[in-house]
């Protein structure tokens, strides 16, 4: 019997022993359920197993900065900065490194689709053939100057095929816009410098060449015209002189992302930017000596104190800081430039830098530099522009519109009905990578690729003292049935015949590439030469760009920019509330974030709010008014309303409340729909002197709710707020 | 001690007293004896069964599913988060190994300092022993991430070079708990053996089968007896450090930690003492249970016996409180600023409740009590104190982890800890032990009726005499 | 009943039956065994040894192994090139799949079998630049038509030649029985 | 069936080898808080998002936070000042708190880089070293957030697969229950170090760097070899600005922090 026994748990045993041998070995029969596919033929310029490098152009705003591509086996892995490109210098931003779940994004628009009825989600897909055929339908059908083309800020070479295309067939010139130019405030700028130098075009600000920087509102470090070339000046500001450390001072009523990396953070009341500018100005000067130029001399400094709520001393202090630098400027931008005297900000904050003669000088403002291709600069449209073009599509004007690349319908504020215009339009067809609220509003949605699938180039408006074209090419094959927009518009144009075929004697995109750039090909400062048009665009794909290899600083025209009268008027506000409101652009999120779940998760530098919107509010209102954390707020205005959760937050003036930009959607894929309100519902359509947006000249008030909605923050409020360690 | 050792040494300053007040002096016949016991195991009425399948259910769902809900999401179910990365289930750890304390402390260091008064409850203590440190167990599973790589902790000999890490207090706990359980389950086991071989001969069909085996064919004789008492006299004397050392190791968790608020060197001894505290109150809640619910039980269990253990609470308790304050004041005064702002959030924090709660149950809840005889011997009353005492320690044990780990010396990640399913678990595992704890009422005596019965003739012994014969423990 | 049972159990006919349940779940774990290193049904039963006859090496077809992770599959245009050169096969019916997934551009789906888990990082390149042979892993590939895997790759088997590599290399038993060599 | 305990992973650190081999300086005076790294983190190590209700309880999975704290909060509106922003990843201690108390060597020194290792495949979910990292450096997969597959799916959309395109073959995707950790790109430095082998030399100093170091605009964080007193980390991390983070707790931190103007 115990024999028998003995036998049995042996068995035992070794059953047990080969089941537990067999499940920890992680033999895992998992492998027979995998399948590998060999190349169908091994591109010459791939190895098994090892990563391929390709360069191309960021497309997440029209910076242009040049990225290299990891791409494994046809995917895409990694974005990483193309070390060579003179405006990025191998960085690159949150919103650059995400670009990637733009590209794998499951919410993107697949096909070509016509929508049942506008605004509905039902869709047809369609072939491509048809689709070129809508196009180039309404190419034909319409008379040319009942066409129109609007178009985001990026990419460049589709926007000079349509001008091409446009100017050729006498339809609409093509009309650019996008978020980040409205609350950049572009406009203002440029033409701030057109009017103070003589000359059009985008200032540049050579920060890393000062020892103090002096900034009115500008958020250089968070979406300002190139975020990343700022942000790389900004350190070289600080440690590029190891003898001296540069200084930095930060006008804003709001500590913002730029303000709080500031030695000096001075809130200042909304709207008295321009003023204390010229105040300063009028300080620098007396201790200077000399005359007292014509610009600076009609402000009262104690009065401008007062009234900006600063002391004078801090003024004094600050203009004394400017008078014993080696090399000061003074940077006008974000907050200060949208209010309705935006301009006069911007003049009176380019004519203190007249002052301190840093103009076209390293560490200095010049204008930024052309790109090689282009013989003008062209500013994208200004909200007032955009209101016209709304006005005219309600009024019926055009036929078809073509929207390529922007978002208006979430983007335009509210008041600037875009979505009720399109209802004058016939037919509406949309070229969006996304479904996006404009999209949804179209007819006909013809996906472009998203940017890294895509050939194209990019002008570097701005950031850089070179001229640069920086240059795109696709990474991975298009991972949905999409087509470049580029490519659609030239078949269509085929097919239309004519003065459209005409124009656009391209067989595909890349060719009509090659035309624009290999121009260039003769120019003797380029960053390469090639010997033949072939191998110079080989080389500018693989370089990732064109430019040239001196500096050039376009300085001013005007001789005596300081001799001129500048009003140093104090900004109106409308609407009947008592806080000014104050919008700024999520850093993360910004034009095109809000549609990636990895930038939705970023926390906000300032605040760590993640995933939603907040509202900032000093703690001393909120308790005025009793509102505590997490309480959520209706905010009204004279054009709308919205509600969101309150971050107290204790870097504000208590008279201003402030919002960020990005969140709101109502469409744009799962990540980005239904989550957060828009601040720019709260906007009215007021403008400044050069047309840009007053987006900070509102003022509103602050209703509680009684709701409270926890917002998502990565700090922990006890260890931040409550008990702090000392 | 030694005045707790000898309770019926001086019965004359007692004379008042009714000497049948004493179990020990209220011999009944030995089988008369027996069949109480035996019929309090057999009878069992519908109430039992309603009862019984009440926790069955709250097994099945709050732990057995909830369990696996959890296994199959992932922690996140949970309420833990970054930096609370111990919650719940961790208090339940250290509570259910402080519960399991008290058995074997009541039993064996009662057993070898003879204390008379000891005899009735010692099994339903022990049995506590076990079963808590299954919950602990339990509880340990269930917070792991992968749980069913938990082997993985266990020194397997393996081709991958690979090792368990003795370096890690858990791996200590790990070893600690496991060879407590062994210890605590042969000690419970070898007093039971008489009772099982009494069981065997009054029973028939499987519960025959069952103390046949259970009874491991004892028969009484002289040799048994003499093997059976040294085996026991030796378990009690070695279980005592295993039991100190276990709740020691488990106080290392923490203590050998670089937290604010952990590493401390009082830890040791101050969460033994806070094992025995939380024991004790558990024990006194068991024995009321028992008496009131149980057959025949008020005879074997009396206000005396609830005297010996609200004696024995308050003592706890005044321990206690001197380690506390000594684990309190020390930090205080060292001036470690982590440290205190652990002490200030525990006071003032959101949670500040739960700090004064703590303290109320711990000391203000035992000294205004027990200090009282008659109180002392009144079941109910010292059964809520008991329940109270276990309320304040698991709360001191939620204030030590999961509050505790709010505080870290990173203050931007200073968060807090709201339960998740673990609130469920706690439920189940509570259910568990209940449950358990019924169905062995049902299976094994939880009177040492063996003991009893050999107090009561050597107290009988006694009696007959004129001269002063000590009693039979005495002797030993 | 149960003790019925039990009793059962204990008859000769019991043990028989203990005895076979025992032997069908030994048996049904030998086989989970086995079949993960037998090889796959491949959708073209390659044979290696007639390719290893001709004199082909290991690299020409999987190149990647000393370059990289990957020892790589080659590219179906790799293989119709010889193969359609070579009248015989290029009208094999053993090759229509070949030649199906080459004209419709379609890929072959092959099973792979040498396969380690997600969680270890393998580096061909480096096995090679420590001399090893593929023979010392894959096995006689001469003998084999299909790929079945001689040993079970598992980590015991990874270490014990990591540790022989070593042999009295401090330094490089260091490096060879580090984690991170592997895992990350 | 060897298991021998002498393998130089089971012997404890010893102070004489201080030098270490990898170590990073991150400029708190230029860090931006741009969020840039712990992009290019999440997209290189394949740190997946939890979403909004788990990433504001304390989960979300990202390798490095940039902590602020604010000064003057008890003052007026105008005297309160934001510190200088600190990116925290694993500060990969010479002597790390974490991994003695591992029960099964899953938190484990790597003897030959130097780093403390998270062995995710070996990881149990204890939690232990979490609790004990002075930092907090250290985030848990508290749900499968990473598990694209298609039966897997959020909202039940097969298309939500799309995502693992995306996913570095280089780096494991870890499932729930285990703790994970910045790893100084150890990916990046057995690429840089294979190579450098495959052609017989040393890892130049500036060949590779870690990702976040790659992407960071204000090129505040340094990456490489601090047992070369020539490198850039060391040079950088030389200065008198330089300090490690809880250096009282003798932990010995790899990463060097730069404060202050001067």
């Amino acid at each position: 019997m115990s024999q028998q026994f003995s036998r049995r748990d042996f068995l035992k045993l070794a059953g047990l022993g080969a089941a537990t041998t067999a499940v920890l070995t992680g033999c895992g029969p998992s492998s027979r359920y995998v399948k590998r596919e060999p190349y169908q033929q091994m591109p010459e310029y791939n190895a098994i197993g090892q990563s391929t490098y390709y360069a191309t152009t960021c497309r997440e705003c029209a910076a242009g900065c040049g990225l290299i591509l990891r791409t494994f086996q046809g995917r895409a892995l990694k974005v990483e900065g193309n070390a060579n490109h003179p405006l990025n210098l191998g960085k690159t931003c949150a919103r650059g490194q995400a670009t990637l779940q733009g590209l794998y994004n499951p919410d993107r628009v697949t096909d070509p689709v016509k929508r049942a009825s506008r605004g509905s989600d039902s869709t047809q897909p369609m072939d491509w053939d048809t689709a070129v055929q809508t196009v180039a339908d309404a190419l034909t059908n319409y008379k040319p100057n009942e066409i129109a083309f609007l178009m985001g800020t990026a990419p460049d070479h589709l926007f000079d095929l349509v001008t091409d295309l446009a100017n050729a067939a006498g339809m609409n010139a093509p009309i650019r816009f996008g978020a980040l130019s409205m609350f950049e405030a572009r406009a203002t700028l440029s033409k701030a410098a057109e009017s103070l130098f003589g000359q059009a075009g985008m200032p540049s600000f050579d920060l890393g060449g000062a020892d103090v920087v002096v900034s009115f509102g500008a958020n250089f470090l968070e979406t300002w015209l190139s975020p990343v070339s700022y942000t790389r000046e900004y350190a070289r500001m600080r440690r590029g002189n190891p003898k001296q450390r540069g200084y930095f001072i930060q006008f804003e009523s709001r500590m913002s992302q730029t303000a709080s990396k500031a030695d000096e953070w001075i809130p200042l009341r909304p709207g008295t930017e321009g003023l204390v500018a010229l105040a300063l100005g009028r300080l620098v000067a007396e201790a200077k000596g000399g005359s007292l130029p014509r610009a600076f001399s009609g402000v009262d400094p104690a009065e401008v104190a007062a009234a900006a709520d600063v002391s004078l001393e801090t003024l004094e202090h600050v203009a004394h800081m400017i008078v014993s630098a080696h090399t000061p400027i003074a940077v006008p931008g974000g907050s200060a430039l949208g209010q309705s005297n935006g301009q006069t900000v911007a003049e009176a904050v380019l004519a203190l830098n007249a002052l301190v003669e840093n103009v076209g000088k390293s560490g200095g403002v010049f204008l930024s530099p052309l790109s090689p291709n282009q013989d003008a600069y062209h500013q994208p449209a200004s909200a007032k522009e955009m209101q016209d073009f709304v006005n005219q599509m309600a009024s019926g004007k055009f036929k078809v519109l073509f929207i390529h690349g922007v978002n208006p319908v979430f983007e335009l504020p509210k008041s600037i009905d875009f979505k009720g215009a399109l209802s004058g339009v016939e037919q509406v067809i949309s070229f969006a990578t996304f479904p996006d609220e404009t999209a949804l509003e179209a007819d006909y949605v013809f996906p472009d690729h998203q940017g890294l699938e895509s050939w194209g180039y990019q002008r570097v408006v701005t950031g850089t003292s070179q001229q640069v074209i920086s240059g795109a090419q696709p990474v991975v094959t298009p991972y949905f049935n999409t087509r470049a927009t580029a490519d659609v518009l030239i078949a269509a144009a085929q097919l239309a015949g004519g003065k459209f075929a005409a124009t656009l004697p391209f067989k595909d995109e890349v060719e009509f590439l090659n035309s624009k750039v290999s121009a260039l090909m003769g120019e003797a400062d380029g960053s390469f030469t090639a010997p033949d048009p072939v191998t110079f665009m080989a080389y500018f794909q693989q370089y990732g760009g064109w430019w040239n290899k001196s500096d050039v600083r376009v300085s001013a025209g005007n001789s005596n920019p300081l001799n001129r009268n500048i009003a140093g008027i104090e900004a109106d506000f409308v609407g009947s509330g008592e806080y000014f409101f104050l919008p700024f652009v999520s850093p993360s999120l910004a034009e095109t974030g809000a549609n990636k779940p990895t930038l939705q998760e970023l926390p906000d530098p300032t605040t760590t709010v993640m995933w939603n919107t907040w509202i900032e509010m000093n703690p001393e209102t909120a308790k005025e008014l009793g509102i505590e954390n997490d309480d959520v707020v209706k905010v009204v205005s004279d054009t709308g309303e919205v509600e969101a959760s309150v971050y107290l937050y204790p870097a504000i003036r208590p008279d201003v409340i402030a919002m960020p930009f990005g969140q709101g959607h109502t469409a744009y894929g799962q990540f980005a729909a239904g989550r957060g309100v828009n601040p720019s519902d709260l906007l009215g359509a007021h403008f400044n002197e050069a047309g840009d947006l007053a987006f900070a000249g509102t003022k509103v008030t602050i209703q509680k709710t009684g709701k409270k909605r926890q917002l998502s923050r990565k700090e922990g409020l006890i260890g931040v707020y409550e008990f702090r360690p000392e | 001690m030694t005045s707790l050792a000898k309770p019926l040494a001086r019965p004359h300053a007692e004379e008042h007293e009714d000497p049948r007040e004493h179990l020990m002096h209220d011999p009944l016949p030995r089988g008369k004896m027996n069949e109480m016991v035996m019929e309090a195991m057999h009878e069992t009425n519908w109430k039992f069964w309603v009862v019984t399948g009440i926790l069955a259910v709250l097994v099945a769902t709050c732990l057995g599913y909830a369990w696996y809900y959890l296994i199959d999401k992932g922690l996140g179910v949970a309420g833990v988060n970054m930096p609370v990365f111990w919650g719940i289930f961790l208090v339940d750890v250290v509570f259910w190994i402080g519960i399991s304390h008290a058995g074997t402390f009541i039993s064996a260091i009662l057993r070898v300092l003879k204390v008379e008064s000891r005899r009735p409850f010692t099994r339903a203590a022990e049995l506590m022993t076990t079963f808590g440190l299954v919950q602990a167990a339990i509880s340990v599973f269930m917070h792991m991430g992968r749980v069913w790589l938990s082997y993985w902790m266990a020194p397997i000999p393996n081709e991958r070079m690979i090792w368990p890490d003795f370096h890690s207090p858990l791996m200590w706990d790990f070893m600690a708990i496991s060879t407590y359980l062994l210890c605590s389950t042969m000690y419970l086991f070898l007093p039971l053996i008489p009772d099982m071989a009494m069981a065997r001969d009054r029973s028939t069909g499987w519960r025959k089968t069952l103390y046949k085996i259970l009874g491991l064919g004892f028969r009484g004789t002289e040799g048994e007896w003499k093997n059976l008492t040294t085996a026991m006299n030796l378990f009690a004397f070695a279980i005592i450090p295993v039991m100190f050392s276990v709740h020691t190791i488990v106080s290392w968790d923490f203590a050998m930690a670089s937290r604010p608020g952990w590493s401390s060197t009082v830890f040791g001894p101050y969460f033994v003492i806070g094992a025995l505290h939380s024991g004790m109150a558990a024990v006194a809640i068991v024995l009321f249970l028992l008496r009131s619910t149980m057959k025949h039980y008020k005879y074997f269990i009396r206000p005396e016996h609830f005297d010996t253990i609200g004696m024995l609470m308050l003592l706890v308790s005044m321990a206690w409180a001197y380690f506390y304050f000594n684990d309190y004041i020390v930090p205080w005064y060292g001036g470690d600023v982590w440290d205190k702002l652990f002490q200030e959030w525990a006071e003032k924090g959101p949670l500040w409740y739960l700090w004064y709660t703590m303290l109320f149950c711990n000391i203000v809840v035992p000294w205004s009590i027990l200090w009282n005889k008659k109180w002392r011997r009144t079941p109910w009353l010292l059964a809520s104190a008991g329940i109270l005492i276990n309320v304040g320690m698991w709360l001191e044990r939620y204030i030590i982890i999961p509050e505790g780990l709010t505080i870290n010396r990173m203050p931007f990640t200073w968060r807090l800890y709201i339960p998740g399913v673990e609130i469920a678990l706690t439920v189940g595992m509570f259910a568990l032990f209940l449950l358990l704890y019924m169905l062995a009422s049902r299976v094994i005596p939880l009177i040492p009726v063996w003991e009893v019965q050999e107090g009561q003739e050597a107290h009988l012994l006694r009696k007959i005499g004129k001269a002063e014969i000590p009693t039979l423990s005495e002797l030993e | 009943m149960i003790k019925k049972f039990f009793a059962w159990l204990k008859q000769p006919l019991g043990l028989i039956a203990v005895g076979i349940v025992f032997l069908a779940l030994f048996s049904a774990a030998v086989y989970g065994i086995y079949t993960t290193q037998q090889s796959p049904e491949q959708p073209i039963q390659f044979p290696h040894k007639t390719h290893v006859a001709f004199g082909i090496q290991c690299l020409y077809c999987h190149p990647g192994a000393n370059k990289g992770p990957a020892a790589g599959l080659p590219s179906q245009t790799k293989c119709w090139g010889c193969h359609n050169q070579i009248v015989k096969t290029r009208d094999s019916a053993l090759l229509a799949p070949l030649k199906d997934a080459v004209l419709s551009g379609q890929s072959i789906q092959w099973v792979p079998v040498a396969m380690v888990p997600d969680f270890v990082q393998f580096n061909h390149r480096a096995h090679i630049a420590a001399g090893k042979n593929c023979e010392d892993c894959h096995g006689d590939l001469s003998q084999m038509t299909i790929y079945e895997n001689p040993q079970v790759l598992n980590m015991g088997w990874c270490i014990n030649c990591h540790k022989q590599s070593a042999g009295d290399d401090q330094a490089l038993l260091t490096k060879l029985t580090d984690c991170g060599t592997c895992h990350y | 069936m060897s298991t021998n305990l002498e393998l130089p992973m089971f012997t404890n650190n010893s102070e004489a080898e201080l030098g270490g081999r990898w170590g990073m300086v991150i400029d708190k005076d230029l860090c931006t808080g741009c969020q840039a790294c712990v992009a290019a983190c999440s997209m290189e190590n394949n740190v997946p998002f939890v979403g909004e209700e788990d990433a504001g309880y304390g989960r979300s999975m990202q390798w490095i936070r940039i902590e602020r704290l604010w000064e003057g909060l008890d003052g007026d509106y105008r005297e309160v000042k934001m510190t200088d922003y600190q990116p925290l990843m694993c500060q990969q201690c010479h002597n790390a708190p974490c991994e003695p108390v591992c029960p099964v060597y899953a938190s484990v020194h790597s003897m030959s880089e130097d780093l403390n290792l998270q062995v995710y495949n070996r990881c149990v979910g204890t939690r232990y070293c979490a609790n004990n990292c002075p930092y907090q450096a250290r985030v848990f997969n508290w749900r499968d957030y990473a598990d694209y597959r298609e039966t897997n799916t959020a909202d039940n959309d097969p298309r939500w697969s799309v995502f693992q395109n995306q996913l570095n073959p280089d780096v494991t995707v870890r499932r729930r229950g285990v703790m994970e950790k910045c790893t100084f790109c150890i990916q990046r430095i057995h690429q840089a170090e294979n190579q450098a082998k495959a052609e017989g030399r040393e890892v130049r100093d500036g060949e590779f760097t870690t990702a976040c170091a790659q992407a960071c605009p204000a090129n505040a964080i340094v990456f490489g070899r601090i047992d070369d007193p020539e490198s850039m980390v060391s040079l950088a991390a030389e200065t008198s600005r330089g300090s490690r983070l809880h250096e009282e707790l003798r932990t010995m931190p790899r990463v060097t922090y730069l404060a202050g103007g001067a």
